[in-house]
């Protein structure tokens, strides 16, 4: 099994771990991802409200060196940020449905030598694992099964939505499979697709603030020992600001945010440092 | 009592000739779909949106004054700005609008015509955000927060000092971001796409 | 050009349909151009040529200007061609000397350019002229219409369709699948507005099917064959084994009190799965027949081979008897109805309202059973718990008018929730909330029952229900299941905390409609209920000449409007059986004997085996009885031997000619 | 006089607009053409309907006809297959659409000129698309030439 690979620019930074614990989750499990040579920023969301036509094909550069890099036939990119997934999988299927837009995108990438034919597969991590990869197989290579650990899973907004590409769009259990593969409980919650409000934690951070503050709040009610998530920006929200929204609203929140690859890593026995566990801010105890 | 009366101004009235009959035709467009005009008012867009109790008009609200031409209103007020894009709207929308689209075609209008509230910190953030990517091919979360705390409030910038000192002490901070190599390229695509 | 060499004499009459056509096609100009055509006689464009006035003006003027071919421009000919033909035949000449050009539905209401539209328009009508010239004096065929009719599905409808026919005087077989007829109005506690109790006024009307002489009826049955045309039905039942010998039985549940099981193990259909049955059961008291079923796929004696089968020494009268096989019943009969019903909407299907996740999430139909006495629960309204909710959310259009799930209104929704925001207030006193889209209650005493409701203090919220969910955000919300909905009345997001949610699940095709249309050689519409001839004119009727539709099956619907088409589709059927014979179109193939080498291609290319070989005459020979028209064995004969009536080689090709050569 | 010719050529160039044979059986396709139109829906006006009982009547003649007397491209629709009327007649058409389409590669005519579809009587949006997607085709395709070539044959 062999993908390439789109970062983004949060694994290169506050999401480091995450891309970190991945890249040895998938090493040791044989699924083998070779980075996109020469990537740019995968437009987000801000981009989109300034100029959209510019954000796409700023994305769609992205498509077409996967397709430079990526052989003949459909190109499978893995893109682990659920922003540049769901960034990378909304243009592609826009410029797919849209002849206007692609035929103006089309000629941006021409203007600089570049051609995008639509064999681009955008992918996530969870659905490689699940689908591609097998639960089946993952249990069999779980080594430290976490026991009597009560996981919520978090997906975040922008992973099966607003096109559902695997799972489902209001109650996605994926992740959930995955920590009761790895032999940890996984705590249901109504929250997992719930917005975390993305950057509104540094602009409006009264609003931010208070939406992780639910999150969080609800995550302990339920007695979950540990969230896990796969985008950066949730995890970044969910665990950085503990401190300030348990000082704000006088009760604490406490509580471990890490990567699912974290987990994962975890219960193969790989290193701690290895999965990048020493940047985060809350420890988790028990792994 | 009396004496407020008398001055209050004329809040809840407009007239045909307020109304800008083209702002539907024109957002559709711009928002991909036809689908805003088979809106049915449910309401089931405000319900899910977790922005919507700090909202001026709920997007149930707005899809109503887009339909029906309230331009001025539409673009001015801190919905269109709140919106988070997670999409929840969209997917459950029962009548297929693409809700976000939408909000995003507003902050677009809203932009070119600058008529955003002037100092309402998300259309900065936006910018900001769009410059640094600009420049350098990616995002640098450094560079980015710079440049908002630049242009809205430099001191509240402090009150993330923390944050930053333990992202820092972490290694989730770069500093030095690893350049794009064709830079030239990618720039040269952008400014054909501005123009 | 024919071959008495008769001159031609068309006439050429443009319907401007009011602005149907008029508005999108230059009907003067088409008209006018079609005088000029060869053998036009005479051309007028005239305001509707449906209408009495326009038929009559075509009559005078086969009269006046002795024309012996008529050229129709108007709509489609499968909504007036009878029209049309008839007012051929009133002025004496033979009706299949008409033909028709469809301006409307493929030209005026489709195509927007109205210079097109009139350029296209002229090239039909000069096709259709010249086909015309073609066509010959047909007469139609006359087959008797077997009396005996068969009805599927013995829900309201198939029950209301069955009295009405079988008090006519008609033999009527009544198939239902289930083992008891009642169909969804039986699961029904009250019926709204009137509060009716549904077994009150069904039971009656159950018995009755059951001991009507002219009514065979067959539960636990499922049609397996159909063959034939209309007025000749051959069909074959399929009765499932019982395991119970349906004359021996009577009802006295001795068996169901004896069965190894001491108590109900297996989700009772008839409660919903809110109580548990025995693998022999009744589904309620009421059932008919009253007869015990057993059910193969839980029964100990089928799963194992190893009970000591005291539900058979318990029965005295000898009426269990495991060895029962499926058994073909064949009948012929001449018309058809098929009232098969709806299914409720898989709630599971929209897991934002948390059914099948949150305990206390409730479909509509489980609720019927609840509050009814009968119930699982005594007419008790409980939550798991067994206790009596405080508070009640009713969601409205769960599956409906949701483009992700289906599109339509379910029409009943809204009225069925009123009804059942009524009985759980009156069961519990508990705060009833009601969250619509919109009030819809067209029907007569409906918005008076809405009315009501509103006075009753129930509560109503103008908004579709995002989530029901268990996350609070405040501690009285601790234990309690959350509906969030935007209050649109008043432009605020509200969270209310109930005990229970109710969801009113739409109606939705059967997931066998299918198979049912495809053996009936019937259509569906889009979305997939059985499509009708016309929306508005023949409601009932299908595209398959005596086979019928009502009820549930060809759109949502309530019990009064099923009752209402039943009655309708009975009607129809009458009047087929009772003129003694249909009529069929003429469109049947025929050998030219000089022709035919005698090749035998066709022998197997007809489907209804009505091609037989003549080893005498060494040349094949079509029995018109069998030949239903279809036209595939005179495009595969080699040496153009077969002909077709109505579609003739010659009348096709002029037709093609005719759209292209000016 | 030339340039007057050459005139009418241009304005009968641009006015070209195609024209299609369109096939339908009475049952399915028929029926969802006359759905079309009690839908409203709104499709280019280049085809012209013959209405036969099933599509298993379909002659390979009736295309080579049309072509040679000027089509500029030909539609048949029948039921979805297992929905024929008339049980097998859709199969039939099958069997002879691929024998006139091996035919028209030998006579070099475009293959994008003749197009089957099954639509059923529910299914009136999915054949305004079909006629709008095949007139884009052909419009793209230009006017056949066909028509021209018979007539030159024959000459």
């Amino acid at each position: 099994m062999k993908y390439l690979y789109y970062p983004g620019c949060s694994l290169k930074s506050s999401g480091k771990s995450y891309e970190e614990s991945m890249l040895a989750v998938f090493k040791h499990l044989g699924i083998e991802l070779q980075e996109l040579n020469d990537w740019n920023c995968c437009g987000a969301t801000n981009y989109m409200a300034i100029n959209e036509q510019s954000a796409m094909s700023v994305t769609s550069r992205n498509l077409a060196l996967a397709e430079e890099q990526g052989g003949s036939g459909e190109i499978n990119l893995v893109a682990p940020c659920n922003a540049c997934y769901m960034g990378l999988l909304k243009t592609k299927t826009y410029l797919e449905n849209e002849q206007g837009l692609r035929d103006s995108v089309l000629q941006k990438l021409d203007s600089i030598g570049m051609k995008y034919e639509g064999r681009v597969k955008v992918r996530h991590p969870l659905d490689i694992l699940v689908n591609d990869f097998g639960l089946d197989k993952l249990k069999m290579a779980v080594k430290k099964p976490l026991k009597d650990l009560n996981v919520v899973s978090y997906y975040g907004c922008q992973v099966v939505r607003p096109i559902t590409a695997f799972d489902d769009a209001s109650d996605p259990v994926y992740m959930d499979q995955i920590a009761m593969t790895l032999g940890a409980t996984a705590v249901d919650w109504g929250m997992k697709v719930r917005c975390c409000g993305g950057s509104m934690t540094s602009t409006v951070s009264d609003v931010g603030l208070r939406l992780n503050y639910l999150l969080l709040k609800e995550a302990k009610r339920k007695k979950a020992d540990i969230i896990i998530t796969a985008c950066p920006l949730c995890q970044f929200n969910l665990e950085c600001f503990q401190d300030k929204i348990s000082r704000k609203y006088g009760e604490s929140v406490n509580i471990p945010v890490v990567f699912f690859p974290q987990l994962i890593g975890m219960a193969l026995g790989l290193d701690k440092k290895e999965l990048g566990l020493q940047r985060m801010f809350v420890q988790p105890q028990y792994l | 009592m009396s004496s407020t009366i008398s001055n209050m101004p004329v809040l809840n009235i407009k007239r045909e000739a307020e109304l800008d009959k083209n702002f539907a035709k024109t957002i559709a467009k711009l928002a991909h779909g036809e689908q805003i005009y088979g809106c049915i008012q449910c309401g089931n867009c405000s319900s899910t949106c977790p922005l919507s109790p700090y909202m001026d008009y709920t997007p149930r609200k707005i899809i109503a004054m887009v339909k029906a031409g309230f331009r001025e209103e539409v673009l001015t007020n801190k919905t269109i700005w709140l919106c988070a894009s997670c999409y929840s709207c969209t997917v459950e929308c029962p009548k297929g609008i693409k809700i976000t689209d939408v909000m995003y075609a507003l902050k677009r209008e809203a932009i070119q015509n600058k008529i955003y509230p002037k100092r309402f910190t998300i259309p900065a953030m936006s910018k900001a955000f769009y410059d640094t990517v600009k420049s350098t091919g990616r995002s640098n979360e450094v560079a980015l927060l710079m440049r908002y705390y630049m242009r809205t409030n430099i001191f509240s910038a402090l009150s993330y000092v923390g944050v930053g000192l333990k992202l820092l002490k972490t290694g989730r901070l770069a500093i030095i971001e690893k350049q794009m190599k064709r830079k030239q390229d990618f720039k040269k695509m952008l400014k054909d796409s501005e123009n | 050009m024919s071959n008495n060499k008769e001159e031609i004499r068309i006439g050429v009459y443009i319907c401007h349909c009011g602005h149907n056509i008029a508005g999108a096609v230059d009907v003067v100009g088409v008209a006018e151009y079609a005088a000029k055509l060869p053998n036009v006689v005479i051309s007028k464009d005239y305001k509707y040529m449906c209408s009495d006035p326009g038929q009559e003006l075509i009559a005078a003027d086969i009269k006046e200007y002795n024309l012996n071919r008529i050229v129709v421009t108007s709509c489609s000919p499968l909504l007036h061609e009878k029209t049309f033909r008839e007012a051929t035949t009133k002025a004496g000449l033979n009706q299949y000397f008409m033909q028709m050009v469809n301006i409307r539905e493929n030209v005026s209401w489709v195509n927007e350019n109205f210079d097109d539209a009139t350029e296209k328009s002229k090239d039909l009508v000069r096709a259709a002229v010249q086909r015309v010239a073609f066509q010959r004096a047909l007469e139609k065929q006359k087959v008797p219409v077997n009396p005996n009719v068969l009805i599927v599905g013995g829900g309201i409808a198939g029950i209301s369709a069955a009295l009405t026919m079988a008090n006519a005087g008609k033999k009527v077989y009544l198939v239902e699948k289930e083992s008891t007829i009642g169909g969804h109005m039986a699961i029904f506690d009250k019926t709204f507005p009137t509060l009716d109790c549904a077994a009150c006024i069904l039971t009656p009307k159950m018995s009755s099917v059951k001991n009507h002489p002219n009514i065979t009826l067959w539960t636990y049955s499922e049609v397996s064959n159909v063959e034939g045309f209309v007025g000749n039905y051959k069909v074959q039942v399929t009765r499932k084994p019982r395991y119970v010998i349906e004359d021996l039985c009577v009802g006295c549940m001795l068996c169901v009190e004896k069965c190894i099981f001491k108590e109900g193990k297996f989700p009772d259909e008839f409660n919903q799965g809110l109580s548990k049955r025995k693998p022999v059961y009744v589904p309620f008291p009421q059932a008919t027949p009253l007869v015990a079923v057993i059910d193969d796929k839980t029964c100990i004696h089928f799963k194992t081979g190893k009970c000591t089968q005291t539900c058979k020494t318990a029965c005295d009268r000898n009426a269990i008897d495991f060895d029962q096989k499926p058994e073909i019943k064949e009948i012929e009969v001449g018309t058809v109805l098929l009232t098969t019903g709806f299914q409720a909407f898989d709630a599971k299907k929209v897991p934002y309202y948390g059914y099948g996740k949150y305990p206390n999430v409730f479909t509509s139909l489980e609720v019927e059973r609840m509050v009814n006495a009968s119930g699982p629960t005594e007419g008790h309204v409980l939550t798991r718990e067994g206790k009596a909710p405080k508070s009640v959310g009713i969601i409205h259009c769960v599956g409906s008018r949701d483009e992700k799930t289906h599109k339509w209104c379910s029409r009943v929704c809204c009225m069925y929730s009123l009804k059942l925001a009524h009985l759980i207030k009156e069961h519990t006193g508990a705060d009833v909330y009601n969250f619509y889209i919109d009030m819809r209650t067209p029907g007569k005493g409906y918005e008076e029952f809405y009315d009501k409701l509103l006075h009753e203090d129930v509560h109503f919220i103008r908004g579709r229900v995002s989530e029901v969910t268990d996350w609070i955000t405040s501690p009285e919300e601790e234990g309690k299941l959350i509906i969030r909905a935007e209050d649109t009345m008043i432009g605020m997001v509200r969270r209310i905390p109930v005990d229970m949610v109710v969801l009113a699940v739409g109606m939705e095709p059967r997931d066998d409609a299918q198979e049912i249309r495809k053996m009936f050689n019937i259509s569906c519409s889009t979305e997939g209920f059985f499509l009708e001839r016309h929306p508005k004119l023949a409601p009932v009727n299908t595209f398959t000449d005596g086979v019928f539709i009502a009820g549930a099956c060809q759109g949502p619907r309530d019990i009064p409007d099923s009752v209402a088409q039943a009655g309708a589709a009975a009607a129809e059927a009458l009047v087929l059986i009772d003129s003694g014979h249909v009529e069929l179109e003429p469109n049947t193939a025929y050998i030219v004997d000089e022709i035919c080498s005698g090749c035998k291609s066709c022998l197997n290319i007809c489907p209804y085996k009505a091609i037989t070989f003549d080893l005498e005459k060494n040349k094949s020979s079509i029995n018109v009885a069998l030949c239903k028209g279809c036209g595939t064995c005179v495009a595969a004969c080699p040496s153009s031997a077969i002909k077709q009536n109505l579609f003739e080689d010659v009348e096709i090709f002029s037709e093609i000619k005719g759209i292209f050569v000016e | 006089m030339q340039e007057e010719v050459k005139n009418n050529n241009i304005q009968t160039a641009k006015a070209w607009k195609p024209k299609i044979l369109a096939i339908f059986c009475n049952w399915c396709t028929y029926t969802a053409s006359d759905l079309a139109g009690v839908s409203r829906l709104k499709y280019p006006a280049t085809t012209r309907v013959v209405r036969i009982m099933c599509s298993g009547r379909l002659d390979p003649q009736f295309i080579l006809t049309a072509f040679s007397e000027g089509a500029d491209a030909i539609l048949i629709g029948g039921c979805h297959p297992g929905d024929c009327h008339y049980a097998t007649g859709n199969y039939k058409c099958l069997r002879r659409f691929h024998l006139i389409q091996k035919y028209m590669k030998q006579m070099n005519i475009e293959p994008e000129r003749l197009r089957l579809e099954w639509i059923s009587a529910s299914e009136g949006k999915r054949l305004a698309e079909v006629i709008g997607e095949m007139t884009e085709t052909i419009t793209k395709l230009g006017q056949s030439k066909i028509k021209q070539q018979v007539a030159n044959i024959e000459k």
